[in-house]
């Protein structure tokens, strides 16, 4: 089975590197662009047999793909 | 997409993987057969450029490459000189120019990690690294997105290794639009009684696969760094390779702690042309035959097939060959690093070079078919039609120009691009980026070592031979501004389509030059790579020999610096010179950069510099010493003032004696009461005290510019330019 | 009795030589701890070296975190011994829990190795004894330096001396110009500059030796106490 | 309105990020994770009044946001 981990910062954590991605955009002449936030996208490939794999998979964000200090998760599975 | 493996042998497949007609005729002839798809697969990267060196070969043979401190010449992943106590450098540079126009971070990235691999294999830890960078002009669209990624590929490959990235290069020029150049520079340490070598020893040994798993990453690499651009190579874009420092960093640290050991008979990195060339290589010095079990080869994808398996290039891979029993150890080291180790194969004695797939053997091609018959070239060469002369130069206002020249690309700071780089990891880097030439100390020792590398394709374009020469001569005086003695050189030849006259013109002349200046400094060749096809649509890069050279410096670290304190005496040493202003950045400037001969180089007058720089650094009798090089005596002048100290100068006011970029020359500064200790060590090496260093302006011929002013031209071009859009 | 310092090597550490190095200038004993280890060996003081532990893949630190040594070097913490994290050592330190904050890219996006200015403040710890209040000159070498936390955490720490060390001109956009943190107990403390490359005149300063000297004396003032 | 652009390498491209990520997982215990793909995410808030929102920001993502080379996108508009 797979699953999809979607990572973003939490609002009013700084991002610089989306800050930096706008300026550009604008600078490329996409004045459109109001805000850039960028986060992280895991796809996972997960043997099957686990009872509870969406508990397992947002264990894993907890402990380890994500920093819950700044970041928040959300978790699709296929 | 990857043919079929029982399609028939076409034309068309043929042409596809490189080789001419008349190519594929000699490997008829020389193999007695038709080969298999994934035969004609090896013979297209073995016979390739990158490879074969088919085109240069026969030139190379005249460089030096011998020397009482030569352990190891060209011929070996890197070359080694002797460092006494038991140490000994192992260095070398290579091109990652092609892949780095097609993706700039990971090209330049993977050259970096590819020339790390090729120190390491030797047995040496690498030490420092050095980049060689050309870009096109910076009005040119690619030029900005180009600098950025390779900058940060390079930064990103080396910094995470922990390798301190010392010195450097980044030069432009619009015959690099179509054209980067990437040559990436390793130096390592090694005993120098335990080098290693990619060789096979005795038949019954047996061939280890190390480090990450194989998958689909550059196939055709190596071909496609032997063609043209044109319309249309964007699409090549999908063979590139991805770097993984990480895995490098183990890799090193395994086979390090494996070296330690007795186990190990050869070993060889996989760089182009991957797992085939590095076997084929290891079997040629070996003089063996080699027995390779495809099926064993970890791989990082499903569904591989022989020919890619053995024409990839995916990254971070060794092959190691020990004696049987010694598996375990192996294993052991390889597994406790995390990394894939197998078994893939063992030395045979029958000179030839098998591959199997599941238990049918799918290769078969004699050893020296691939290496001893791959083709060779003597190629046409024609000198190009002469060049203009350089014009009288008409400047109401030369000095006024300072600044305009101090702004230009070349000349400029490049900080944007250092600081990127980790160059103190490892706490030994002794003088940093942003010198004439770096110096890292060995912990342990009063040994360090001096790096610098240096082309100039203005002079070389001009008159390759004198041109060359003047570059290895420039390189050498760098070093002896920190105290170093030349102990090797390594070189790049960046060049166009050899199958033009004119090009094959250049490199033979470069090659002659370079050959004599080595002589005459008493420099030899010990490693270096050829990299030709730098063309685009038919415009070819200026001839672009890069050079590194090598120094070793004994004794307490010196404490010389490239920038002036105030109450200094300032002095210009060597010849005078004539004013030379052909090939100048200052020309250039005015519009003049395809004009005349470069400035000829006297090796006595060079020497005689370089013994009496090297005598006044080990004595501690210099605070300052810098050389003349781009931009001539002015912008020397201007960059000593660069941490905020002017000084008052007589040293004229025309544009020759201001931008002149006449060989042989560099500047020094004393404390006044060090006159006389100064004098005596320079002999009779030329001497003309220029002024005082104080206060807050440099002054030269009644001109002056306020300090400052010479900090912001020279500091703001640069990333002012970088910062002008964002990508 | 020598002091006694682990420096832990994680896959893709590049500064444990270096940390060696500095450490065994100051008289002390550095010992090379492999990050499989279940435990600690018998030692009065650990350091965490900079580098690209698991190539800083993902977030830097976030793996290393999980290496089996970690959970001692987290118990030896908890009895109060002395931890001090480097550049990539305070990464870990912070995924870890071990002191607040976490480490975001630079605001200028690109890797720096340079000089900075830091000034020392906050409580003492037995990496800061007798520098509060001085300023020092350290190179910084990274891409994720920029210290960030939560108002409430930022507050708490700023009141409770936990900043051990504050950038003269901030180089990364790191929240009040933070450059290194202790915990709340003050003995294990982050940071990003690297003083362990300035212990030496001919490398270019020598304003991290108080770093180790500070480490030194603490131990033999310490022996045989916390650091059971 | 806003976009999201999600960022993935193309199949066959090597991923050391999810390799270690991966590796990571297992050793924690988390057997089940067969492979790991780490992608970019990228939310964008756009102002109105483009005629044709989507092709926008499919340009800027074969210009800037993604590295056409090696990674391929997708464009979500809400
Ligand atoms: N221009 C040159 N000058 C001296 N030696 C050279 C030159 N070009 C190549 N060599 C030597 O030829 C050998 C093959 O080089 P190369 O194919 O670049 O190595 P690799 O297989 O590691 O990529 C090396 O030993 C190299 O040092
Ligand atoms: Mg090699």
């Amino acid at each position: 089975m797979r699953a999809r981990v979607y990572v973003t910062l939490k609002p009013g954590v700084h991002d610089p590197a989306g800050k930096a991605v706008q300026g550009g955009l604008v600078s490329m002449g996409y004045d459109e662009v109001r805000g850039v936030r960028i986060g992280k996208f895991f796809e996972m490939e997960l043997a099957d047999g686990e009872s509870d794999p969406r508990a397992r998979v947002e264990e894993m964000c907890r402990k380890l793909l994500a920093n819950t200090v700044i970041e928040s998760f959300r978790v699709e599975l296929l | 997409m990857t043919p079929g493996a029982d399609s028939p042998i076409t034309d068309e497949l043929v042409q596809q993987h490189g080789l001419s007609p008349d190519e594929y005729a000699r490997l008829l002839d020389v193999l007695g057969r038709e080969p298999t798809l994934v035969e004609l697969g090896v013979f297209s990267v073995m016979w390739s450029e990158h490879c074969s060196y088919k085109s240069s070969r026969i030139h190379l043979g005249r460089l030096p490459t011998t020397g009482p401190r030569v352990l190891i010449g060209p011929g070996e992943n890197a070359g080694v000189v002797d460092l006494g106590d038991g140490y000994a450098a192992c260095f070398k540079m290579e091109s990652h120019n092609h892949p780095s126009y097609i993706e700039p971070y990971q090209g330049a990235a993977t050259g970096v990690g590819g020339i790390l691999r090729d120190v390491f294999t030797m047995g040496a830890r690498p030490m420092a690294l050095m980049d060689s960078l050309r870009f096109g002009r910076l009005e040119h669209p690619k030029t900005r997105g180009l600098v950025r990624g390779i900058v940060a590929g390079i930064a990103g490959y080396g910094n995470c290794m922990g390798i301190p990235t010392v010195a450097g290069e980044t030069r432009f020029d619009r015959s690099y639009d179509g054209n980067c150049l990437v040559n990436a520079f390793c130096c390592g340490i090694v005993p120098s009684d335990r080098i290693f070598l990619g060789t096979t020893g005795a038949p019954g040994n047996k061939v280890f696969y190390v480090g990450a798993g194989t998958g689909r990453d550059g196939i055709h690499g190596a071909t496609m760094a032997s063609t043209e651009f044109g319309e249309g190579s964007d699409e090549k874009r999908p063979t590139v390779q991805v770097g993984d420092p990480f895995q490098e960093k183990l890799l090193l640290e395994a086979c390090l702690e494996l070296m330690q050991g007795t186990a190990i008979v050869g070993i060889q990195d996989m760089g182009a042309a991957g797992l085939t060339s590095s076997s084929v290589e290891m079997a040629g010095r070996g003089g063996r035959g080699l027995l390779l079990r495809l099926d064993q080869v970890p791989m990082r994808e499903t569904g591989m097939v022989p020919y890619e398996l053995l024409l990839s290039e995916s990254q971070e891979r060794m092959l190691i060959v020990i004696e049987p029993g010694r598996e375990q150890e192996v294993f052991d080291v390889f597994q406790k690093w995390d990394l894939s180790v197998a078994e893939i194969g063992e030395v045979t004695d029958d000179g030839v070079w098998r591959c199997t797939w599941y238990g049918n053997e799918v290769a078969a091609i004699p050893v020296a078919v691939l290496t001893d018959s791959a083709p060779k070239y003597d190629r046409p060469q024609r000198a190009p039609a002469p060049l203009p002369a350089l014009p009288e130069l008409v400047d109401p206002d030369p000095f006024g120009r300072l600044a305009a020249v101090l702004a230009d690309p070349d000349i400029s700071d490049k900080q944007w691009v250092w600081r990127q780089y980790d160059h103190q990891v490892g706490t030994d880097t002794v003088v940093r980026p942003g010198a004439d030439a770096a110096l890292v100390r060995i912990k342990g020792t009063q040994k360090h070592l001096g790096f610098v590398c240096d082309s100039n394709g203005r002079h070389v374009y001009l008159d390759p031979f004198v041109g060359t020469a003047g570059q290895v001569a420039e390189c050498a005086r760098n070093l002896a501004c920190v105290g170093a003695t030349p102990v090797g050189l390594s070189d790049c030849m960046n060049f166009g389509n050899p199958q033009k006259p004119e090009i094959m013109w250049q490199f033979a002349r470069s090659v002659d030059g370079m050959a004599e200046a080595c002589r005459a400094l008493s420099v030899p060749v010990i490693s270096g790579n050829v990299s030709l096809y730098n063309e685009t649509d038919g415009i070819g890069i200026l001839p672009t020999p890069g050079l590194a050279m090598v120094g070793l410096y004994e004794g307490p670290t010196p404490t010389v610096k490239a920038r002036f304190a105030a109450g200094l005496e300032v002095a210009l040493l060597g010849e005078p010179g004539v004013g030379w202003l052909a090939g100048s950045v200052y020309a250039r400037l005015l519009g003049f950069d395809r004009h005349g001969a470069p400035p000829p180089v006297s090796y006595a007058a060079e020497d005689a510099l370089h013994v009496a720089l090297r005598a006044l650094i080990a004595a501690g009798a210099v605070e300052v010493a810098h050389d003349l090089s781009d931009g001539g005596l002015l912008v020397a002048l201007a960059e000593c003032c660069l941490d905020g100290v002017g000084g008052m100068f007589d040293a004229g006011t025309d544009a020759g004696s201001l931008y002149g970029e006449d060989h042989g020359r560099a500047l020094i500064a004393y404390r006044p009461e060090a006159r006389d200790a100064v004098l005596r060590l320079l002999g009779s090496v030329p001497t003309r005290v220029l002024g005082t260093t104080g206060g807050d302006v440099l002054g030269v011929g009644g001109r002056t510019i306020a300090v400052g002013d010479v900090a912001d031209a020279w500091g703001k071009a640069f990333p002012d330019w970088l910062a002008g859009a964002s990508r | 009795m020598t002091a006694t310092v682990a420096v832990v090597t994680f896959p893709g550490s590049n500064c444990d030589a270096d940390l060696r190095h500095a450490v065994s200038l100051f008289g002390m004993k550095a010992v090379a701890v492999w990050h499989k280890e279940s435990s600690l060996p018998k030692v009065d003081a650990v350091l965490l070296p900079g580098g690209f532990s698991y190539g800083d893949y993902l977030r830097c630190g976030a793996i290393a975190r999980f290496s089996p040594v970690m959970a001692d070097v987290v118990r030896f913490a908890a009895r109060g011994g002395p931890v001090l994290g480097v550049c990539n050592g305070f990464q870990i330190l912070t995924e870890c829990g071990l002191v607040p904050g976490v480490l975001l890219r630079n605001e200028g996006l690109t890797f720096q190795c340079r000089d900075v200015t830091l000034r020392v403040e906050g409580k003492q710890t037995p990496f800061t004894r007798g520098l509060v209040g001085q300023t020092l000159r350290l190179p910084i070498a990274h891409a994720e330096g920029n210290w960030f936390t939560d108002p409430e955490t930022l507050a708490r720490v700023e009141g409770e001396g936990q900043v051990a060390f504050r950038y003269v001109g901030n180089p990364n956009g790191s929240l009040n110009d933070i450059a290194g943190v202790s915990n709340a107990a003050g003995n294990v403390v982050g940071l990003m500059p690297h003083p362990e490359r300035y212990v030496e005149a001919s490398l270019g300063g020598v304003d991290g030796a108080g770093v180790f000297r500070s480490l030194a004396g603490s131990i033999t003032n310490t022996e045989a106490g916390a650091t059971a």
